[in-house]
């Protein structure tokens, strides 16, 4: 049962140390300056050597809008395909090849509205897919109009008046979809980028992270209270497995659960100490619901980092799993013989 | 008691009854044993639309139409000579379809006071003159297999559970048949029920027996072999055949299989029959909509598999964007189309051929495609791997109709070996040197195929255009006339690759029937009629749809008239009178049900007199 | 600014004292005998006359599914539509026209595999309009497949080797997309599908009922573990707000959060007293969240009732609002005037 | 100093600079001013397909072309008049679009080093002889302006932003134009910016002093005032004139207006600009995709609402399913799709006419729909208006097309009052003792409408095959055929109710060039140009694409020959030709953007040789 792939794909060649600039293209980046997705570029580029594959091996797949140019801008691999569809797209090979590395380019129009319901069913179905949500709460290739993540009131092009729709919380999304791994990033932590999209690496199975991107043209300074220096501090809740969760500008602020409602205490009073606050653990499916249901609670800070991170068999694993256990009962498969049939005759 | 020999050409029998009395079951096992002992069959199971309407009820009835004869028989028969009635909603709903004396084998436990209500009957049909256009044969089967089974310890439950089969003796007896098949069948199916099967045997044989004995049975059904070239055969339904045609096309590329689909009636079968074959190694998706059926099929071929989806009429549409996709980055990919009566829902358990159209030219911008139509059951096998073979060849979807005739309809099938059929050789392109993602082969235009993995050809594709060659994107004017033209030159080129369309008949005369699709058997029959009455008149039977066999115009042209019967309102003939520009005759038949050889003999016949 | 339809529409007739049987119109129901379809349809009808509006006002929209039969049996209006889009076609209809109760009958496969990303930015948006999701975890009318609530390793047509999927929890989808009203049914219990219908009635915006049917043809017997007498009551928690969460043939079982998760405790041998148990709230949406992630935990009991319901303005009572606020602002439109705009001149 | 004046009857004007130059401002800005002051004016506005390109870039350039004359000019201009180049980019990248001796007005401050470099010039053209074909009008604007404001407290990046009012204000002088309209809306737009205003006003100003005072400039245009018909007039672009279309239709009708759309280039204006009109009642869905557009616009049609969806090709690809449920509803819908170059996503960003063999044919099963095309900017007022009256008078989906060019380009069109529209009239059935879902109008065969809400006539439709009148689900097979064919009968019997086609020339002779859409204003002045010189040509210009004007093919049989110019690959031409069975000669422009009027010159001359 080899086939053609077998042979030409079987090179077991070492991977080559490689530096960032190896993944950079010879194309013009054709983003606006100051365009958040800088921010994921190179975060991208610099992590992909410590994929530790070859690049060959390695997939961008993006869909339509200013996110999904993302997969001409890095050199491996690149599909950028139609609206809404990048994800159905990567389902689809990554099934058929669980050899190669997939990451998804999309954005909260394309990922969320249109996209919504390959988003929905790829976090349940858990196929091995990195997907990079570009949320820059606005449409920006069509030039300004609403989108999912839009907040209510939020003035745009189709909106003129003000959106009247509540936004999606991607993370609570991902969370009520089943997905495994879902984490918040921000364009401006390219550190954290770097570090988050190690562990999606590393995750096998769906791992979707919600990055806040700044459109500078149609929504520019949507996250400043989250990317600013001197403001970031008291609105965001950098999580950490294990530590408990502290912020603020000299960490003296916590969340505490008041019975399962979260609430920010003050460490400094003496009333809490750093013991009754909540201690992140990325294992627990129900705190990460809970972290998720924080987003856009005025009187709580922005949680961000990983907020769950599980390990369960990935689709195509058990694809892999039960075709073996097949062919392991009924041997290598008779071809010729299937066509026959159970019941056929010979004139 | 003494019989007659009734020698027929082809005969129809319907095996009629409520949707629980197992009338698939032994329509199927009749067919079998037919086909294995070397008689052409063409079967087609006809459903009721409810999963399980209420007992007894008129739109209850499940029937198993299989018709029988000592040649090619084509279709699954214009009028039934036997109808097996099972109760007397099955007896009423069919008696439009009966020929003139007709066999009505009735069981008469089908005929008590609530089934003859809920029939709508005021008397019970059996006992008036209502049929005495037909021969009945009322037996009470439900008596006779009890009187059989008494003292055994067989519940009453299975007992009653056996009248198909004594129903099903009784008609083997009556066309001459062994009960081997059904016997093999029955033990292995129930190797681990005894008392099922010790039941369903013995009925099977006292039907057999009672036909033997009966004083209303005074003949039985002579039908002689038909000569079949040597080989191995068994029964297929459409649906099958494209299952297995694409293994098969898999094999002969070596590349993986890859199925992303969705459920729809008449197309799911197909996935399901390839969903029960992860031993060969074959994947599949059942996707949560059409559109991710198609796109993780697009997402498959992009990595280097062969990759089909499977939908109907509804699906299509919401697959049109993603085939505009696979146009724009010329990915092979095969589009399994099974049509079912339209628009929107429709009849969605009826055929119909009313999408071609849409085949043909329902993408936005210009995106041409192959376009190729099945004509039988057997016949969907050679027509989906063809579809394959193109897709890989020109790197190009393909779209392959079929419909809920063909698709779920069955007949004997040569099965061929995978060493036999037609070669689908794929060279990905292997040197980084001179890789281009759209540079072409100057033969076929189909451009350069490497995939991920492949070391040092990593490069983009995607549904904006893009340039001539290198593939970048590209706005450039000329550019996208030349792309846009390339295309179309690709796909209009297959049309050497293909064979010319034969004729079937005289080369020349007053009228040609040009058909396409499920409507072959129809067609062919009533032309076999008409040439047999001497009539000028030729049969062209088109699998290519696009594009069309070099052949055809030239074709055309030798005959005064040509005829093009539908299951539509004229769809091929749009194409044609477009493409030859000369005025086509249409027939067109928008019923949810197949042409009846007769009805396209009568158009015939008005034309040419 | 009156249209035709206010002139047509304007009768402000009284509601006739309706009964269940005006509510059944003349047609045969044509589900198999015994399918839990008609334990929904039964308890509608009951529930109708209650709402006190005249039939002429109450729509029922379906989709393609044997649930979707369901608007031939309700004798209001109806409207069979196109598989997975009935929640989008509701979506117009209500917003068009916020006087009519808008009723969707829509399954597992309709509602949550093709009519995915409807249901989750109905859910988000807010309109009014009542779900009734026939869950029986399979593809009915296309005679048998897997569907997304179909559960790991299940046998069906397209999963002859059982099913490789995680299922949907569609709890936890609803409340990750948004939705203010979530709520869980049994068809066995016709009184508790009766309360919950009108409590959903009651409720402005989007309810999402979440129905267990049992398919006897294609998954016999899928919720019988909290349906059949003498099993069910150790397998199901009754949801009733501000009550706490007992269950148990005796009550005696309760379900206690440790850290932030749910585990059952029993109450018989002293350690824990009902004080210690979970009181449902069903304003609380992180407690909505907890809840609904107990579901397919094998340890504990499946909660049935309404997980929450809250309220938040309506989409298109905002749209309506929005309207009034402008027209309020500009005075009665001039059309002539906005075809002419600005700039223009005359000749 | 003392001017010439060179009288002509039509020039091309095209401001083009960096993206953040504010060309699309002035060069709006230059044409409702040409408008106003009585000459006829078409405009098309060329962006870059970036957001926001890198200053400086040939990728970066936007620009504005305004075609000005003293008779309709019908196109934007197939060759520019006047140049303005704010940088050497915008230079370069319009060099291939200029006349012979086209004033090139440059801003010298846009070809510093810098600029140049980007550019890819090595030496500054403005000094080289490259431009030697032209006349080069070479002005320092920054250092002009900067000059002007001077001393004025005005910040130096505010002074700089008014380059393009120079502009402006050279180019109204060079046409002879008052600054009243810039004027006055300099005023409104910056009321509350005092020191915006002023910096524009006096840029403006001393543009045109400028232009007066300059010895490069030593002629002034003179263009005679077209004869208008009395009446008001705006411009228009198309897009805005298909919103107020259905606004309009909405008044006249009486019913509601609700639009469900998903924005997609170029339709998304239609989208925003019905979302600014919830002061008039309006309202309107932005759906999460182009499925939920259409089904809430269905769900909103089915409540009485006149509704509407809007897109472009890959969004109408998407929406097909849906349209067939409106097609069995038979519920009134209005489908307005904005053509964009395909396939798939191809150039987004640029005219096509590939979607009409998807329009009238891309659904599965028999589903036909009226078909209907846009000309123009102002046309597509008249023609969404149509749309509207055949979908409420017919209770039918209706497909209008339109395509980027015309979407995005304007003229002057003379507003109708409202009372004034032709009528549209619907009625509720409001008797239920005679009511039926599928009973019809004898005479236009219209379903009868009844809505939730009106008492008494509860019934349910759906996508299922519907019993004649009664409305039930049907799956009878005569039925099928009978409802297949009147919904066809329905559709094909609007030819009655729609005009003849008008024939623009001689009603008989050598060559007919048949157009639709966008292509109007190109074949209309080669058209006018062959007949000046004296040609046997006619033009005639198709609005109902389905069905066609009963007097089509009578009209095309008085000619020898047909000629289709079509930016596709011939798509009416293949409905043609299977209609009228004639061979029709096609013209197949796949650029990306439209023809001009001098390549359908070169093709009519080369087929009349
Ligand atoms: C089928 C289809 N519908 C609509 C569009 C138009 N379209 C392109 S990008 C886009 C939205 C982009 O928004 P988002 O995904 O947030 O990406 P961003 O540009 O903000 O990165 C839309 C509506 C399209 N290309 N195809
Ligand atoms: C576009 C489209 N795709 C597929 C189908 C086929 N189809 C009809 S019902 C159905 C699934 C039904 O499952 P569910 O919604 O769970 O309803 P149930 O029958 O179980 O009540 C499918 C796949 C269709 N009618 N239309
Ligand atoms: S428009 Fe916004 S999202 Fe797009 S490239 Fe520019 S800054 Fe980035
Ligand atoms: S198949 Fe199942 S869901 Fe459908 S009607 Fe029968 S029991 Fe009900
Ligand atoms: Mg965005
Ligand atoms: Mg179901």
């Amino acid at each position: 049962m080899k086939t053609l792939l077998d042979e030409i794909l079987q090179t077991t060649q070492s991977v080559p140390a490689y530096e960032a600039k190896d993944f950079k293209p010879d194309v013009d980046v054709r983003w606006c300056a100051g365009c958040g997705a800088f921010s994921v570029l190179s975060p991208v580029q610099r992590f992909l050597p410590n994929l530790n594959l070859p690049k060959e091996k390695i997939v961008f797949i993006s869909g339509i809008g200013c996110s999904g140019r993302f997969s001409y801008y890095v050199d491996t691999y690149g599909f950028h395909s139609i609206h809404g569809r990048p994800i159905a797209i990567a389902t689809g090979l990554k099934i058929a090849r669980p050899d190669l590395s997939v990451w998804i380019a999309t954005g909260d129009g394309d990922c969320m509205s249109i996209g919504g319901n390959h988003m929905i069913h790829a976090a349940r179905r858990n196929t091995d897919l990195n997907i990079m949500l570009f949320n820059n709460e606005v449409y920006s290739l069509t030039k300004g109009q609403a989108s999912p993540t839009s907040h209510p009131g939020q003035i745009t092009k189709s909106s003129p008046l003000g959106s009247l729709e509540d936004a999606f919380n991607p993370a609570s999304l991902a969370l009520g979809s089943g997905a495994p791994f879902v984490a918040r990033g921000i364009d401006k932590d390219r550190q954290m980028m770097q570090d988050l999209f190690e562990k999606a690496a590393k995750h096998k199975g769906f791992a979707f992270m919600e990055i806040y991107t700044n459109c500078v043209i149609f929504n520019d300074g949507a996250f400043e209270e989250y990317t600013r220096k001197g403001i970031r501090e008291d609105h965001t809740l950098m999580l950490e497995h294990g530590k408990p969760m502290l912020f603020g500008k000299e960490m003296d602020k916590g969340v505490r659960l008041d019975g399962y409602t979260p609430v920010v205490v003050n460490l400094r009073d003496g009333e809490y100490s750093e013991n009754d606050v909540l201690v992140h653990n990325e294992k627990d499916s129900t705190l990460a619901f809970i972290l998720a249901n924080m987003t856009y609670h005025e009187s709580l800070p922005r949680p961000i980092g990983v907020f769950l991170d599980l390990e369960r068999p990935s689709y195509e694993s058990r694809v892999e799993a039960q075709i073996n256990a097949e062919i392991e009962k009924y041997g290598e498969p008779d071809f010729d013989g299937l066509l026959k049939g159970k019941s056929f005759w010979t004139v | 008691m003494p019989k007659f020999i009734r020698t027929v050409e082809d005969a129809t029998i319907r095996f009629a009854g409520d949707s629980g009395d197992g009338m698939q079951l032994v329509g199927t096992q009749f067919s079998e044993t037919a086909a294995s002992t070397g008689i052409d069959v063409n079967t087609f199971p006809d459903y009721p639309s409810e999963i399980r309407a209420p007992e007894g009820t008129l739109y209850g009835v499940s029937a198993f139409q299989v018709h029988v004869g000592s040649k090619k028989v084509n279709t699954h028969g214009d009028v039934v000579d036997v109808l097996v009635a099972m109760n007397a909603s099955s007896l009423k709903v069919n008696i439009p379809r009966l020929a003139d004396k007709c066999i009505i084998i009735a069981d008469m436990s089908g005929f008590d006071t609530r089934n003859l209500k809920l029939a709508g009957y005021e008397d019970n049909p059996l006992k008036s003159q209502d049929l005495s256009n037909f021969k009945v044969v009322a037996v009470d089967i439900e008596q006779e297999v009890k009187k059989l089974l008494k003292g055994s310890n067989i519940a009453p439950k299975v007992i009653k559970k056996t009248r198909n089969f004594f129903a099903l003796g009784l008609t083997l007896w009556l066309f001459d048949r062994s009960q081997e098949h059904a016997l093999r069948w029955l033990s292995r199916r129930f190797a681990n029920e005894a008392d099922i099967l010790e039941a369903n045997t013995r009925a099977l044989q006292a039907g057999y027996d009672y036909a033997q004995n009966s004083s209303l049975l005074d003949f039985q059904y002579k039908i002689e072999h038909i000569g079949l070239e040597k080989g191995t055969y068994r029964n297929i339904s459409g649906n099958e055949a494209v299952a297995l045609a694409l293994v098969a096309a898999s094999q002969k590329s070596r590349l993986p299989l890859f199925l992303g689909s969705y459920p729809i009636t008449p197309a799911t079968d197909i996935l399901q029959y390839i969903s029960a074959l992860k031993r060969y190694g074959i994947k599949h998706l059942q996707a949560e909509d059409e559109i991710a059926g198609i796109c993780s099929a697009i997402g498959a071929a992009y990595g280097g598999n062969l990759a089909f989806t499977t939908t109907s009429g509804p699906g299509l549409s919401l697959k049109i964007e993603a085939i505009g996709l696979a146009v724009m980055t010329e990915l092979p990919l095969v589009i399994i189309n099974v049509q079912r009566a339209g628009p929107s829902t429709g009849l969605p358990t009826k055929p119909e051929q009313s999408d071609l159209l849409q085949a043909m030219y329902g993408r936005h911008g210009e995106a041409p495609l192959p376009v190729i139509a099945a004509r039988s059951a057997a016949d969907c096998f050679d027509s989906a791997y063809e579809g394959a073979r193109l897709a890989l060849k020109y790197m190009t979807p393909v779209i392959v109709l079929t419909d809920g005739y063909i698709a779920q309809g069955s007949e004997p099938w040569k099965v061929p070996l995978i060493a036999e059929l037609p070669d689908i050789t794929v060279k990905f392109h292997d040197d980084p040197a001179t890789f281009q993602p759209y540079k072409r082969d100057p033969e076929t235009l189909a451009r350069m195929w490497a995939i991920p993995g492949m070391q040092g050809m990593e490069h983009r594709i995607g549904g904006l255009e893009k340039q001539d060659i290198k593939g970048n994107v590209s706005h450039d004017p000329l550019n996208h006339q030349k792309m846009t033209e390339l295309r179309k030159a690709k796909i209009d080129g297959i049309a050497s690759d293909i064979p010319d369309a034969k004729i079937l008949g005289p080369d020349q005369g007053k009228l040609l029937v040009l058909g396409w699709g499920s409507t072959y058997g129809a067609i062919r029959n009533a032309a076999d009629i008409m040439q047999n009455e001497g009539h000028q008149i030729s049969h062209v039977h088109l699998r290519h749809l696009h594009p069309f066999p070099e052949n055809l115009g030239t074709l055309m042209d030798r005959f005064e008239e040509v005829l093009v019967p539908e299951m539509n309102l004229g769809q091929l003939q749009i194409i044609l009178q477009s493409r030859y520009l000369r005025k086509v005759e249409g027939l067109h038949k928008v019923q949810g049900n197949p042409f009846t050889a007769s009805e396209i003999v009568e158009k015939i016949s008005s034309m040419l007199h």
